[in-house]
């Protein structure tokens, strides 16, 4: 019976996560069009967006691979298991032990790599601009990231995402100098991962300046609409990362009822809904950096963890 | 009888090194060459006294040979050769004569040092024997060092001979020895004369090793 | 038993080295010398699982053959098992691989003598009892391996890269010479039971443990000792990199683990920093070099660097547990390093097998002249992109779990009670996060470069698929690694042995658990599953595509590529390999390379092309190598002098050494 | 003299220079030359059975019967290699065929004094016999009477000439030191009574000796400073007496060392004589694997090879202790067998090429397969790499130093690294890389040479257990 409840809710959770994500983005543009007084797109029209593409034919370049083909369904997937093992409204799910947050950054990697490939994939120079920028900033995003999983590691005992996120809402965790500074590192390299403003702009294609939406120039069609989907999953993820581990109030627990899901969704909602707020207002109020700026932001957020990892490893209070 | 046995053995062994110092001092070759046939005199009565004393009558032998074959027929030889040559007015030396007989000064000292520190169970004769010995050496390899010319540098090595002769010729009742090294030394001196100056002359028209040096196989 | 078919195996390998020799010139000789080892390494192999998998106790020999007085000793373990299973699956591999690639080499009479010497000499080193069997097996691995990377030597570098070689590899020999000099004392008890037996004093351990370090380190290609590998490795014919690459820097971390884990008894506090900082070094700058390269072969050798460094991390935290009590942690620490050996050892071993069939198919080794050999090699394309998922450590393959496993080790260095370590582990965790996600970059960049995108030259546009052989062993190393990666647990219980036998723990039995996930310490603290994450990623791709094509569309048209509205003309406007390293280039590489870019541009109205230049420095080569090798050059020089002075100044140098001597004679007391 | 084994050693090459300064005619006295090593050969082995008692001049024990069955094993390969080179020399018209009698009757006599040399129970007996194999080297170095030669060989002649002199003065020291105890006459020069009671010597007298001993004869083993004439001589005259030079010549005046080594470590008050023997060995080893890297010259390089090898040597023997005796034993031999070897192929090498000048050789082991990789196994060999010998005898000396004295065997290792990096370039160019130089085949017989490397690589695995008692009883007496 038990076992049949788990299956529901993880189910439940990979498809509220696949339904959310479009919402999330579609949420944040329309944010950001509103901070600047325009009218912006509706909030359902990432949806319309994907459906519209998926109907597409794909038009694919003459010199492209099999790799390029594959790389979509590749890259969905694997953000999207990654994002169905990050708790949302309730820890410990049924398969959160088959990879802990070690493990879901390197899914992301994973994604990342495929992506990166199929960009250099049709032997074009704006691909080969796109993968190769998308390295670098990974290149400093994802040890930043893990040096965060480290200190927060250490601070729970654990690289569970479910034991990390109960450790951080029970009475143990007061305010502490290494979680500030991870926290900020934290959204550092979210933004970066995420390509966002300052990082890369997600709504350009301004030649010199793109790196993400270069590298998937040659998509078209369903493939092109599996990698937006995947982008937002990506939002997602890091929205609920954040969340989780930094406001995981009102999220259900194992033994908890219906009711407490319940409030676990809506609180889970909320916490979107702020993320969204505070994402799109961050990004209105800043200006995209030089690429070769790049490196300096996230060898900060890179210091900051290490700090932060560091003050754990020296002392326990910290 | 025994302090003037000592003393005799003393002052011809003295003497050779004083022999030696001369011909540190020699800057011409036809006076090394003489300074180097009184050498062998000294040489040979040294050893005629030694033979007198252990009463060993072989030592006369070497006497002899020392005699007649280093302090004359070397000499004559080498002589000729170096006027044929024409280098008999011509010395140099590396380094001055006066710090060459400073040097040697130093060898002595050192060459006492050396030997005196023998335990003093030893005989004192062959003791003081030994020193002075050493001191013609290490004066004949220095000359060797510090002349530039393949004339004087033999007459280094053979003075260098004459100290291990004292040296043998010292050291009492030392079989067979004395015979075999003085007849080395003459082979020597000949198989240098007859052959390698011969051909050295042959070939390089000059005996100076300096020309010899000019052909040390391996270019830079 | 198993000691004596390992031995006869052996010596069957010399055997066919002999053979070699006599026919190397035939043409059926590398099929003969090919097979022969195969086989050869097939039993090898199967006896070391056999003993691995029994847990057997230790079984000795001793041959009269060697240092008269000793014998020489053979005995296998359960940890020489282990690497004897990873050695001669490498072999096995490879000479499946050779029996295919063997048949394109010009020079098969300077290949096929030294191939099984070069077998024989790995395998013995493993078995090695005592001192001196072991420094000779070393040594003689390396001599051959030498002989095969002189196998083209009408090729400058390839030459030079020998020499090179030959000079490190001598020198770690003689640095371990010195270590068992130690450790066997003024008598000469060379065998490794007389040197368990010994207690030597702190100090001298810890000139061993540096020692060890130094000489093991050299082979492993431990940063700053690395030079010889990019070198020689690439020098070799293909396969041959491929076993010194993925096998016999194993063999090296053998040497280490051996001497520092077994032969030196307790480790004190310390030991763990020099290895922890020399392998975190390694492993950034292995994979930092791989990035600014451009050479197929020398991106996987200097990617090996970077391999053996994460080696060395997880060995030298193995060492500090095991010092401050935490055998625990120190049976993850060990478990996490000897797998990733293991694992090493296939996704190299299938790289520099791609990197063959590349080089066959088109004659070149530089990325920047290939590209699009997906489309003409797409067997070998899928079984490369293996390898490079499973080298850039990402899930589910072989290289994710073991570095995983590293840092859930790293995790649990808090715990260390010494404030050195406390700074350092951190910082080394930060390194090989660094490292890993470059690591990921640098294969993005040879994988994509080379394989993907369009041809940029003829040759690549020529390229053909390789034989079977060659594809068939680079399928089963791919395999290989996928089995690793989804059922990591069946390996590390396989290793339980080993660890028990150097740390005195183990890591929990992982078999029972459900699912068959693997967890270090306790589930609540973290595992990962392999299997369920491949079988989810697998799922909902299909899913995915399933649903897709079913509800939407499936329809596809071919077009000439967008490219943002440019017309494309010719390969040549492709991103290369340099330009694609170039801004980790700038991160990094002002820094690590004192790299400068310098870009000509024609006057405005010139049509003239503009250029740019990339200089990069060698910081290792210049800072420590270059020097090294003026000052002997230069003392050279100034000696060489004394072979061209004149009799006299010769006269003078004796008679200056009499006179010395006697001035000591008249100074002694 | 009764004749017995130890005589033959002596009366075969004596009679054969003999006969060969009368024939004429090269090839046979090339065939003589080869049966008369044979037969002292044989004579040599056959002392392992049956030893003559010592006599008052001659001796055979168990230190001196290795080098007697070394040098006459190398000198007979030697005249092997010799028959099919000199053939060429003429050939080749470097050599005429009166100086082809003279060579080969010099061969035999010297021969004879290195055996004289090695069986002398008398200091002054051994002195003389040094003193000829001098004097025959010299006269066989400069043979080919070009100027080089003549040059190498005066060069030889006046150092040698000084050595030998050091070393009678320190003989005559000796014998000085044994008057007191033994009284005048012959018993003060014989081994055999010497070592028996040499405790009792005026010890600061042996100091002296020592010094002049170890000058004078180490001039003849090749330790630096005092090795000027060894690069030349061996560059300059034919092969196989380069091969002489450094297989057997050195390791007699070695073995002279030795002996009066023994005699002062039985002395308790005189100084040790290894902290001086291990000075000179690491400042030879140093600076030959310096002196390595800027050479040219083929047969010059490996000169310098063994006087690094002689360093070796000397140290391993200077340490001292049942182990680094036994190794110093064992590189001898191997050095005597590897370096012959080499200079075999060198030999081959420089007539197929018509030079000894390094950069004019390349890619050997391409144009002549059999020759190219016999020089690369000599010199894998030499390097101290196994599976050949010399890396158990350099495994031995170092790992029994190291533990006594660290830094003696850094320094050490330091000149061997030095000297492999040094010859592996040099290899490098000769036997590797594009094809240079004439790329005529050599009919020349390789039996020689790889009878040598045969047993250089056996004795690196396996050693037969008589062979090492026999080595492990020399060791101990060498104290």
């Amino acid at each position: 019976m038990a076992v049949i409840v788990d299956v529901a809710i993880q189910g439940a959770q990979m498809l509220l996560v696949l339904l959310l994500s479009p919402l999330l983005t579609g949420f944040v543009r329309k944010i950001k069009a509103r901070l600047v007084r325009r009218q912006g797109p509706p909030l359902l029209q990432p949806y319309r967006d994907l459906i519209r593409l998926m109907r597409k034919d794909v038009v694919l370049a003459q010199s492209a691979s099999w790799l390029f083909r594959v790389v979509p369904y590749l890259v969905f997937a694997t953000t999207w298991v990654a994002l169905s093992l990050v708790p949302t409204f309730r820890t410990g799910l049924l398969f959160s032990w088959s990879a802990d947050l070690i493990a879901i950054i390197a899914l992301l990697g994973s994604a990342r790599f495929f992506l990166a490939l199929a960009g250099l994939d049709v032997g074009t120079s704006f691909g080969g601009i796109g993968s190769s920028r998308e390295v670098m900033i990974a290149s400093l995003a994802e040890p930043a990231m893990l040096m965060i999983v480290f200190m927060l590691a250490l601070i729970a005992g654990s690289t569970q995402l479910s034991t990390m996120s109960a450790f951080m809402n029970s009475s143990e965790v007061g305010l502490r100098v290494s979680l500030g500074l991870g926290l900020i590192a934290l959204i550092m390299v979210a933004i970066a991962e995420n390509a966002r403003i300052p990082v890369d702009n997600p709504a350009t294609h301004l030649e010199l300046t793109m790196v993400h939406e270069a590298m998937i120039l040659e998509y078209s069609g369903r493939h092109l609409a599996l990698i937006e989907l995947s982008a937002s999953l990506k939002l997602l993820l890091y929205v609920s990362l954040i969340a989780c581990l930094f406001a995981p109030w009102g999220m259900g627990t194992t033994e908890a009822g219906p009711q407490a899901l319940a409030i676990g969704a809506l609180t889970y909602i909320g916490k979107l809904a702020v993320g969204g707020f505070l994402l799109a207002m961050f990004e209105t109020a800043i200006a995209k950096m030089r690429v070769f700026r790049v490196p300096e932001f996230l060898g900060a957020a890179l210091m900051l963890a290490l700090l932060a990892t560091l003050l754990r490893f020296v002392s326990r209070s910290f | 009888m025994q302090g003037l046995v000592f003393d005799i053995a003393h002052m011809l062994a003295g003497s050779l090194v004083l022999v030696s110092f001369m011909q540190l001092y020699q800057d011409r070759l036809s006076a090394l060459l003489n300074m180097f046939a009184l050498h062998a005199l000294v040489l040979a009565l040294s050893v005629a006294w030694q033979a007198y004393v252990q009463a060993a009558p072989h030592l006369y032998i070497t006497a002899l040979i020392a005699l007649v074959f280093k302090a004359i027929v070397i000499p004559v030889v080498l002589h000729r050769i170096i006027v044929r040559l024409g280098i008999h007015r011509e010395i140099e030396n590396v380094v001055g004569v006066g710090l060459t007989m400073l040097a040697g000064i130093g060898l002595v000292a050192l060459a006492m040092v050396v030997m005196l520190r023998v335990t003093p169970g030893a005989d004192p004769l062959a003791r003081e024997d030994l020193a002075f010995a050493l001191s013609v050496v290490l004066i004949g390899l220095l000359m060797m060092v510090t002349r530039r010319n393949a004339v004087s540098q033999v007459i280094g090595f053979m003075s260098l001979e004459n100290g291990l002769v004292l040296a043998a010729t010292g050291a009492k009742g030392m079989p067979l020895v004395v015979e075999i090294s003085v007849a080395f030394s003459i082979l020597i001196a000949f198989i240098v004369i007859g052959i390698f100056l011969f051909r050295i002359r042959e070939r390089f028209d000059t005996v100076d090793i300096s020309a010899l040096d000019r052909f040390r196989g391996e270019r830079r | 038993m198993t000691l004596i078919i390992a031995l006869n195996c052996i010596a069957g390998l010399l055997a066919v080295t002999v053979l070699a020799v006599v026919i190397g010139r035939a043409s059926v000789a590398a099929q003969i010398v090919y097979g022969a080892s195969l086989i050869g390494s097939l039993i090898l192999l199967f006896a070391a699982i056999g003993h691995l998998l029994g847990a057997a106790d230790p079984v000795s020999m001793t041959l009269p053959l060697g240092l008269p007085w000793l014998g020489t000793h053979f005995r296998i373990d359960t940890l020489s098992s282990f690497f004897l299973a990873v050695v001669d699956l490498g072999i096995a591999a490879a000479s499946l691989y050779a029996l295919g690639y063997g048949r394109h080499e010009q020079a098969p009479q300077r290949v096929l003598p030294f191939y099984p010497a070069f077998l024989a000499g790995m395998n013995l080193v493993v078995l090695a009892d005592d001192a001196f069997t072991f420094l000779i097996s070393w040594e003689f691995m390396s001599l051959s391996s030498w002989a095969l990377v002189m196998a083209h030597h009408r090729v400058r570098e390839n030459v030079h890269a020998g020499y090179v070689y030959l000079i490190m590899a001598s020198f770690g020999t003689l640095t371990l010479l010195l270590a068992f000099g130690l450790l066997a004392g003024p008598d000469g008890d060379y065998t490794f039971a007389a040197i368990r037996a010994a207690h030597p004093s702190a100090g001298l351990v810890a000139l061993v443990l540096i020692l060890a370090l130094i000489g093991a380190g050299s082979k492993a290609g431990l940063v700053p000792l690395h030079i010889w590998l990019p070198l020689a490795h690439p020098a070799a014919p293909s396969h041959v990199s491929a076993l010194m690459s993925g096998v016999m820097t194993k063999v090296a971390v053998y040497g280490f683990v051996r001497i520092v884990f077994d032969l030196l008894g307790e480790p004190a506090w310390w030991w763990g920093i020099p290895v922890l900082t020399i392998g975190a070094a390694s492993a950034v700058m292995g994979v930092l070099y791989a990035l600014m390269e451009r050479d197929l072969k020398r991106i996987f050798a200097y990617s090996t660097i970077e391999n053996v460094g994460l080696i060395f991390v997880a060995l030298g935290l193995a060492l500090s547990f095991k010092a401050h009590g935490m055998p625990l942690a120190a049976a993850l620490a060990l478990t996490a390093g000897l797998l990733h050996v293991f694992n090493h050892s296939l996704f190299k071993s299938l790289l520099f097998f791609g990197a063959g069939a590349v080089l066959t198919a088109t004659g070149e080794r530089n990325i920047e002249r290939l590209g699009g050999l997906i489309h003409r090699m797409p067997q070998t394309a899928f079984v490369m992109l293996i390898g490079c998922i499973a080298v850039s450590a990402l899930p589910p393959f072989n290289g994710f779990v073991s570095e995983w496993l590293i840092f859930q080790a790293i995790l649990l260095s808090p715990q260390l009670p010494s404030w050195g370590l406390k700074f350092l582990v951190p910082a080394v965790g930060a390194l090989l996060a660094l490292s890993a996600a470059l690591a990921a970059a640098c294969f993005v960049r040879a994988f994509g470069i080379a394989f993907l995108g369009r041809p940029r030259t003829p040759a690549a546009e020529q390229a053909r698929e390789v034989d079977r052989f060659s594809l068939a062993a680079m399928f089963a190393c791919a395999a290989f690694c996928l089995i690793v990666g989804v059922l990591p647990g069946l390996f590390i219980d396989t290793l339980a042995p080993v660890v028990r036998s150097l740390v005195g723990a183990r890591m929990p039995v992982q078999i029972g658990v459900e699912w068959l996930s693997i967890v270090p310490v306790a589930e609540s603290r973290s595992s990962y599953n392999g299997l369920l994450v491949f079988f989810f990623i697998f799922m909902s791709g299909s899913l995915a595509a399933f649903a897709i094509h079913r509800l939407a569309s499936d329809k596809l048209r071919r077009a000439p590529a967008w490219d943002c509205g440019y017309p494309d003309a010719s390969p040549a406007t492709q991103y290369t390999a340099s330009s694609f390293a170039q801004p980790i280039r700038r991160v990094f590489g002002t820094l690590v390379f004192r790299a400068r870019e310098q870009v000509v541009m024609p006057k405005p109205g010139d049509p003239g092309p503009a250029r740019m230049s990339v200089e990069l420095r060698d910081l290792i080569w210049d800072m420590l190598y270059t020097p090294i090798a003026g000052a002997v050059m230069l003392t050279a020089e100034r000696l060489n002098g004394l072979q061209f002075l004149s009799i006299r100044q010769y006269l003078s140098l004796v008679f200056a050494a009499l006179v010395i001597l006697l001035l000591v004679i008249a100074s002694w007391p | 003299m009764i004749f017995n084994a130890v005589t033959a050693v002596l009366i075969i090459p004596i009679t054969a220079a003999a006969l060969l300064a009368m024939l004429p005619g090269y090839r046979i006295g090339a065939r003589l030359n080869v049966l008369a090593t044979l037969l002292t050969l044989l004579a040599a082995l056959s002392l392992f059975y049956d030893r003559p008692q010592p006599g008052p001049y001659l001796l055979v024990d168990d230190l001196n019967v290795v080098f007697i069955v070394l040098t006459t094993f190398v000198g007979f390969t030697t005249s092997v290699f010799s028959a099919s080179y000199i053939g060429h020399e003429l050939e080749s018209g470097r050599l005429k065929p009166s100086f082809l009698r003279f060579y080969h009757a010099m061969y035999q006599v010297l021969m004879f004094a290195m055996n004289l040399a090695l069986v002398a129970n008398n200091i002054g007996v051994m002195w003389v016999a040094i003193e000829i194999a001098t004097l025959t080297t010299v006269l066989m170095v400069g043979i080919y009477r070009t100027h080089e030669a003549l040059e190498a060989a005066w060069k030889y002649f006046i150092l040698g000439s000084v050595g030998i002199a050091l070393a009678l003065f320190g003989t005559i020291l000796v014998y000085m030191a044994a008057l007191p105890v033994f009284g005048e006459g012959l018993d003060a020069m014989v081994w055999t009574v010497l070592i028996t009671r040499a405790a009792a010597f005026d010890p600061a007298l042996l100091n002296v000796a020592f010094v002049f001993l170890l000058l004078g004869y180490g001039t003849k083993v090749g330790l630096a400073p005092l090795h000027a004439w060894l690069p030349d001589a061996h560059a300059e005259g034919p092969t196989p007496i380069s091969a002489v030079l450094s297989g057997l010549l050195l390791n007699v005046a070695l073995y002279a060392l030795l002996r009066f080594k023994m005699l002062l470590a039985v002395n308790p008050v005189a100084i040790a004589p290894g902290s001086l023997m291990v000075t000179m060995g690491l400042i030879s080893v140093v600076f030959a694997s310096f002196m390595l890297f800027r050479r040219r010259d083929i047969k010059r390089m490996f000169a310098y090879s063994s006087i690094e090898h002689m360093g070796i040597i000397v140290f391993a023997f200077g340490m001292g202790g049942p182990l680094a005796n036994f190794a110093g034993l064992l590189h001898m031999t191997m050095h005597s067998l590897t370096k012959s070897a080499i200079f075999f192929a060198v030999g081959h090498i420089a007539q197929v090429k018509g030079t000894q000048r390094i950069a004019d050789m390349g890619g050997l082991t391409e144009t002549n397969p059999v020759l190219g990789w016999g020089l690369v196994l000599g010199v894998v060999a030499i390097a101290g790499l196994p599976p050949l010998g010399i890396f158990m005898s350099e495994f031995l000396v170092v790992t029994s130093t190291f533990a006594r004295e660290p830094l003696l065997a850094i320094i050490l290792v330091f000149g061997i690294l030095l000297a492999l990096a040094a010859l592996f370039l040099r290899l490098n160019t000769i036997c590797f890389g594009e094809p240079r130089g004439p790329v005529a085949k050599s009919d020349a017989s390789y039996v020689p040479m790889f009878a040598h490397l045969a047993l250089v690589f056996m004795a690196g695995i396996y050693m037969p257990p008589a062979l090492v008692a026999w080595f492990q009883n020399v060791a101990k007496l060498l104290g």
